[in-house]
């Protein structure tokens, strides 16, 4: 286990967004987060990647205890993340987001001519071609500025990755690159986390499945434990797209 | 850089150039030249210019450091008031302790880095917006300068600075003038061109720009992936710090005297420069250079009435039109640069 | 006298013996002027003597000043001094210390008015006389263009300054604005002024502070323009002496703080009134290079 | 048609991000606009809500030229809009941001008691169960915030619905009531514009699908003339996903 | 309201009303109040309070307007001086031109709000911030207000308003004052009160409130589903404007005479207020009361040091040292109140 919460909580004023969470992240295992919207998925994530800091139960890293400060903390011990919204800085150019908080150096200075280099490159290997990495960020259409996000966080995770929502704003074919990725990602043996509302793309890579409801935790899963008629039931609350489908169809 | 790209329309090269923020700035640079010097001989002439850079020079390092501070997201209220501190301090010491000039320039650094810090660190600390932080700090600095430079001199002015020791040599590096053709220029605008050049340097060739731009434009999300963006800010305050202390000396050094009072409401001009210059009061964006230009711009505004000689009682009136044509001519610029884009 | 001793701290200000009377100066400076600080030197120092609390308290925007006056009726002082700049806005404020029959002495300006709002006496003279004598000496010394240099634009007393200067000299004068507050800026627009004006053979300052920042700019302009100033600074005494400046208008403004003091404290011992109607004068005087020297260490000191 | 574009192109600076354009929406039918990321397809239909002007080509408001001259323009048309990236006002409470630019009134004042009433009412009908409606909308989850923009633009769309990307941070359950709303909408006779990068989501309530391909248009498809794995085919560049899957198999 | 959700911790009603912007700026009122009350008697007595409460209501009056403006995302520097103005023009008028006061006081009136406008539309067409517009404006009101004066009588002050016509019932209603308890109080405090309300009733209960909110929480987003932009920020100027000739009218009629530089300066002070109040600079976040309580803070802090009889050298120390105490007291209490939150 590198990464490994008990009984974890957080409360933001009067609203309890957390409660008595516990879940681990194996090194080269993927890690599915899955629930309804506002059951707390994000607010788990912030706190494994050192954003917000949690009020009850205990945090550990490779065994270990610890209290994150900062992000800055969790990203020291290698771990890496796609925030859903705490994304990029819209008025700073593609490269400079790219390198944000991890600058290459050439001497005192910042190397520019490598980090223009490397940005594009990493961009178009996800198929995302921007025309031009001196763009600012905040021109970008939704799914470019995700996937700098993602092509951040892939390029310097480097013991565990945490996606939080990554493919929402993609592309079929920008998703497969991403879940692509995220393969890769584990047979390097980096350790997962992996948020999505897709069964499609969460059953494919998923190894665990954590399920969250209104702050809590439903249990969590091994992949042979279920199938992926079951996964999806368990987060749609039944057939639901099925049915659905005729009802819509019904009425026409 | 790319490879063509169909979806790239052709685009010009003084286009692209006007996109940089301080090329905008550049645009108002020469406007407000040109029409100062097409009414005033005197005005382009090279004593004359020698004239008006001077003032430019100690407000254009004052505007490129607030400058930064201001793209980091923060601005220094308390910047204008810490000039007089540090001056005090340094004709204080030397005169009335006898500390030698060079003692009590350090010391007057010492002071203006502590206040820096603790302005940083107030910001950072308590999340209080910087805007009323540095405000107290600027009254608080206010009440210091006179009620300190009364209680030890009984006046409200500190003078004889000339018969100090060491004197002659820190005058010469920070007050002395150079010739250049015949004109005498102050050594201060060497001072700055210097300033602006690393502050250059650091905004786009460093990490630390890096930093700057990050925690300006979106505090949370720099922090997100690593910044620390504490320590940048108070880096910034330091950098603003450091910049006061400097104005200060080389004011304190060529005066040899200083009043309790100095500095105040100048605060405002640096911000004002800054924003001229194209730095966005919301931060995240904007340059030194841009800074520097738009200390020139007052600058040159600021003066120019006077070469024109118009009336004393609309000065006022004049330079507030100047300043907004300036900034108007920046901005129609920019956007035709750049188009509507939001 | 010359023996004011620094500003004490806060606490111990307090009467320790003698009248114990409370007496309040609201003055029209801003904190920090070099003019009114000697006002206020002055007034502590008659204060400690007679051992009356002596508070200074000064702000040039008349509503704020005839607010200070209202804090101090209602503290109810043993006496107001008050520098009128503006009579008609201090008019109300005035009456009611008037009406609360806590005396009251007009200093520096509104002489005019004195009387009339209820003031005991008044002390000093004003602005315009003495830029009217500034203006007398700057023709003597064969001044046709002057440059009257404001550092802080509407202020009545320097407009009032200039004004009397402009009656007296015969030639032109014409005003500079500049900011107190940058003394690079004061230079360089003075020297603006007399790169492109050959004409101007005289410069005025109203501040000591200006005047060095004037003195620098004649220099860099290489222009033969005479210098005069007023109020003085050990800086000011020595470019006295070095002949770069041509005389200092010199108020006296010491007594406009100790005398209002003394003569209040006379009132309330023994109902005493100078004057008789007619204001104390206490100036101009004017430092040159004669006597110059005897004047420095009084105005290093804060006094003169 | 109430609303048609005829050939609309538009330019930010140096970039072409829509050429030569052209579709159609029908009262009582849905439009799906699809393609990759930074295809153009937000670009697109911020032109039809008003928020850009476009460059060139003309734009059709019941068969009458106009140039909508901002986004009142276009909602004084009965045209609605949940857009992409602009999208709430953090600061702002949820039942603010709810009636934000159409408050109900009561006598001159703004009629807060029903605002409150109808903004709760109006999210509970979508499954979103918002603790309290005074909450600030930065506090909400990625998905409730969607969901108040959602509810939003149904609630006071008229004549036309533009919805660009609703479901992309929804959950399951929460999708399955957006699609149903779409189809209600339809029913009830307004035309809908509805953009999405899931093929499951585009089919079932889509009646003409508008492919968008790097600013051009790859032509506008009824739904008679294609089906669900040609549509998927299209948006994706072949059977992408399936043989992902096999991919994402193959190296565990 | 909601039924009960076990997602809702149990929050007690104290802390629910402390979330509110505010009642932050009640506890620093409470804090400032207490320090000077316990140490000044006649701090507390019912003629120190009128006292007080006086430059506490005109600057309150421009801390609500103000404010509304800072939640709608603008500035305006050219306020203060628009007192002047106003003033100015009322004064000039009515004693130069024989023309009545209550007219005169119309022309000014006038002439703030096409100030008020311009300043509005400026900004909004040419999108250049409202930080270097207005001052702009500032600087070109203070270059008229001096220059017309001048020209106009000679001197940079008029007065004699006391004997123009319609004096008398203008100042009643303007500038007298009122007797409550045996002790008279400014009738001032009664239009700041009245001010407070109508501006807390348009935040919160009107439609334009709700938009004043939104264009200055995000421009773009509130101009996309609607919001008259443009419309809100001219209207926000103009009401900026109304308030600047309302403070103007009263102290004009008050004193009976005005000098052409007052009101510099203050421009701050209205912002610093609104700040201490719990607005927020950056727009979107904010309420009138808590401005109005921020002008109370401010003017006891201001006046309190002078009863307390400290040193006028060392008063800018403490007044800083209190401002940041003071805005310290209400931030640390909402901090309390709604717990880290980003
Ligand atoms: N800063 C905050 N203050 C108050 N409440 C918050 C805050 N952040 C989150 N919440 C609440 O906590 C709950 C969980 O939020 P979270 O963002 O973790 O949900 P999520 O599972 O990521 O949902 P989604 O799928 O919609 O992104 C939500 O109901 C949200 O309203
Ligand atoms: N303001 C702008 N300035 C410059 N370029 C822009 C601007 N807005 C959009 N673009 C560019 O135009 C292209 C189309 O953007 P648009 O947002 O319409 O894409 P999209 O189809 O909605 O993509 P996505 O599915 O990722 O949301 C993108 O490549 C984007 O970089
Ligand atoms: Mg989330
Ligand atoms: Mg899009």
């Amino acid at each position: 286990m590198i990464l490994e919460t008990r009984g974890i909580g957080k409360t933001f004023g009067s609203v309890l967004a957390l409660r008595d969470v516990s879940m681990g992240v194996e090194a080269g295992r993927v890690t599915c987060v899955l629930g309804d919207n506002g059951a707390g998925k994000s607010t788990l994530i912030k706190i494994l990647a050192g954003v917000l800091q949690h009020d009850t139960g205990t945090l550990l890293v490779d065994g270990a205890e610890v209290r994150l400060g900062g992000p800055r903390a969790a990203l020291d011990r290698g771990i890496a993340t796609v925030y859903q919204d705490l994304a990029m800085i819209p008025l700073m150019s593609v490269w400079r987001n790219f390198f944000l908080g991890s600058e290459p150096r050439k001497g005192l200075a910042f190397d520019v001519v490598k980090a223009r280099r490397v940005a594009r490159e990493e961009l178009r290997a996800m198929g995302i071609d921007v025309r031009d990495v001196d763009q600012p960020v905040g021109t970008l259409s939704g799914g470019e500025r995700q996937s700098v996000a993602i092509a951040r966080a892939v390029y310097f995770g480097a013991r565990v990755l945490i996606l939080d929502e990554p493919t929402s704003a993609l592309g079929v074919k920008q998703a497969g690159v991403v879940l692509r990725y995220i393969a890769r990602a584990r047979d390097r043996g980096l350790g997962v986390v992996f948020i999505t509302h897709n069964p499609h793309h969460a059953y494919p890579v998923g190894d665990r499945f954590l399920l969250l409801n209104r702050g809590t935790s439903l249990g969590e899963y091994g992949k042979a434990d279920i199938s992926r008629e079951e996964l999806t039931a368990l987060m749609a609350g039944g057939a639901e797209l099925d049915e659905l489908e005729h009802e819509l169809k019904r009425e026409t | 850089m790319t490879a063509a790209d169909e979806r790239l329309a052709h685009v010009g090269l003084a286009r692209r150039l006007l996109i940089r923020p301080e090329l905008g700035a550049v645009v108002g640079l020469v406007v407000v030249f040109a029409f100062f010097a097409a009414q005033s001989p005197v005005f382009r002439s090279p004593a004359g210019i020698a004239n008006w850079l001077d003032p430019a020079a100690t407000l254009g390092i004052m505007a490129v450091a607030v400058a930064l501070l201001m793209i980091g997201g923060e601005f220094d209220l308390s910047a204008g008031v810490l000039t007089g501190t540090s001056g005090l301090i340094l004709v204080t010491l030397a005169t009335r302790f006898g500390v030698s000039v060079w003692l009590a320039m350090l010391a007057g650094l010492v002071v203006a880095l502590a206040v820096g810090y603790a302005n940083g660190l107030v910001v950072t600390r308590t999340r209080l917006p910087s805007f009323i932080v540095t405000l107290g700090t600027f009254l608080m600095l206010q009440g210091v300068n006179l009620g300190v430079t009364k209680a030890i001199t009984g006046t409200v002015q500190v003078s004889g600075l000339r018969r100090a020791e060491g004197f002659e040599g820190a005058s010469a590096i920070f007050a002395g003038t150079v010739q250049i053709g015949g004109t005498s220029f102050r050594v201060a605008i060497l001072w700055w061109i210097l300033v602006t050049a690393v502050a250059t340097w650091v905004l786009m060739r460093s990490k630390a720009g890096n930093w700057i731009f990050a925690v300006g434009g979106d505090e949370q999300a720099a922090r997100a992936v690593g910044v620390p963006a504490a320590r940048t800010k108070i880096a910034l305050f330091m950098t603003t710090a450091f910049a006061a202390w400097l104005v200060g000396s080389i004011l304190a050094l060529r005066y040899t005297s200083v009043q309790a009072n100095i500095g105040i409401g100048q605060e405002f001009i640096y911000i004002i420069a800054a924003v001229i210059g194209g730095c966005l009061l919301t931060g995240g964006y904007g340059s030194a250079i841009g800074a520097a230009i738009g200390a020139v711009i007052f600058g040159m505004a600021d003066k120019g009435i006077v070469f024109l000689g118009w009336d004393a009682d609309w000065f006022k009136l004049f330079l507030g039109a100047m300043l907004l044509l300036a900034t108007l001519a920046n901005r129609l610029v920019r956007r035709y640069a750049e188009e509507v884009r939001h | 006298g010359g023996q004011s001793a620094p500003s004490a701290p806060p606490a111990t200000s307090a009467a320790q013996e003698g009248s114990g009377a409370k007496f309040a100066v609201i003055t029209h400076g801003a904190p920090g002027d070099s003019f009114w600080d000697v006002v206020k030197n002055g007034a502590e120092a008659a204060g400690e003597q007679y051992g009356a609390q002596v508070t200074y308290q000064g702000d040039g925007d008349p509503a704020k000043q005839s607010q200070l006056i209202d804090q101090a009726v209602s503290e109810k002082v043993d006496g107001i001094v008050v520098s009128m700049a503006n009579p008609d806005a201090l008019k109300e404020a005035i009456g009611k210390a008037v009406a609360a029959r806590i005396p009251v002495v007009t200093i520096n300006s509104g002489a005019g008015s004195s009387k009339a709002f209820g003031a005991v006496t008044h002390v000093g003279q004003s602005e315009d006389v003495a830029g009217r004598g500034a203006g007398e000496q700057l023709k003597a010394a064969g001044v046709t263009k002057l440059l009257c240099v404001i550092h802080e634009a509407g202020n009545v007393g320097l407009d009032q300054r200039c004004k009397g200067a402009e009656e007296t000299l015969g030639g032109t004068v014409e005003r500079l604005q500049v900011d107190v507050s940058n003394l690079a800026d004061v230079t360089s627009k003075v020297t603006a002024k007399l790169q492109s004006d050959q004409q101007v053979n005289g410069v005025l300052a109203l501040n000591p502070a200006i005047a060095v920042a004037a003195r620098d700019a004649i220099r860099d302009a290489g222009s033969q323009a005479r210098l005069a100033t007023f109020d003085l600074s050990a800086d000011v005494v020595e470019a006295i002496q070095a002949g770069e400046v041509l005389f200092a208008v010199d108020q006296q403004q010491y007594l406009q703080g100790y005398l209002p003091i003394t003569f209040l404290n006379l009132y309330k011992a023994n109902l005493n009134t100078v004057g008789g109607g007619l204001p104390v004068n206490t100036g101009p005087g004017f430092v040159t290079k004669d006597n110059a020297a005897q004047v420095a260490e009084l105005a290093e000191a804060g006094t003169r």
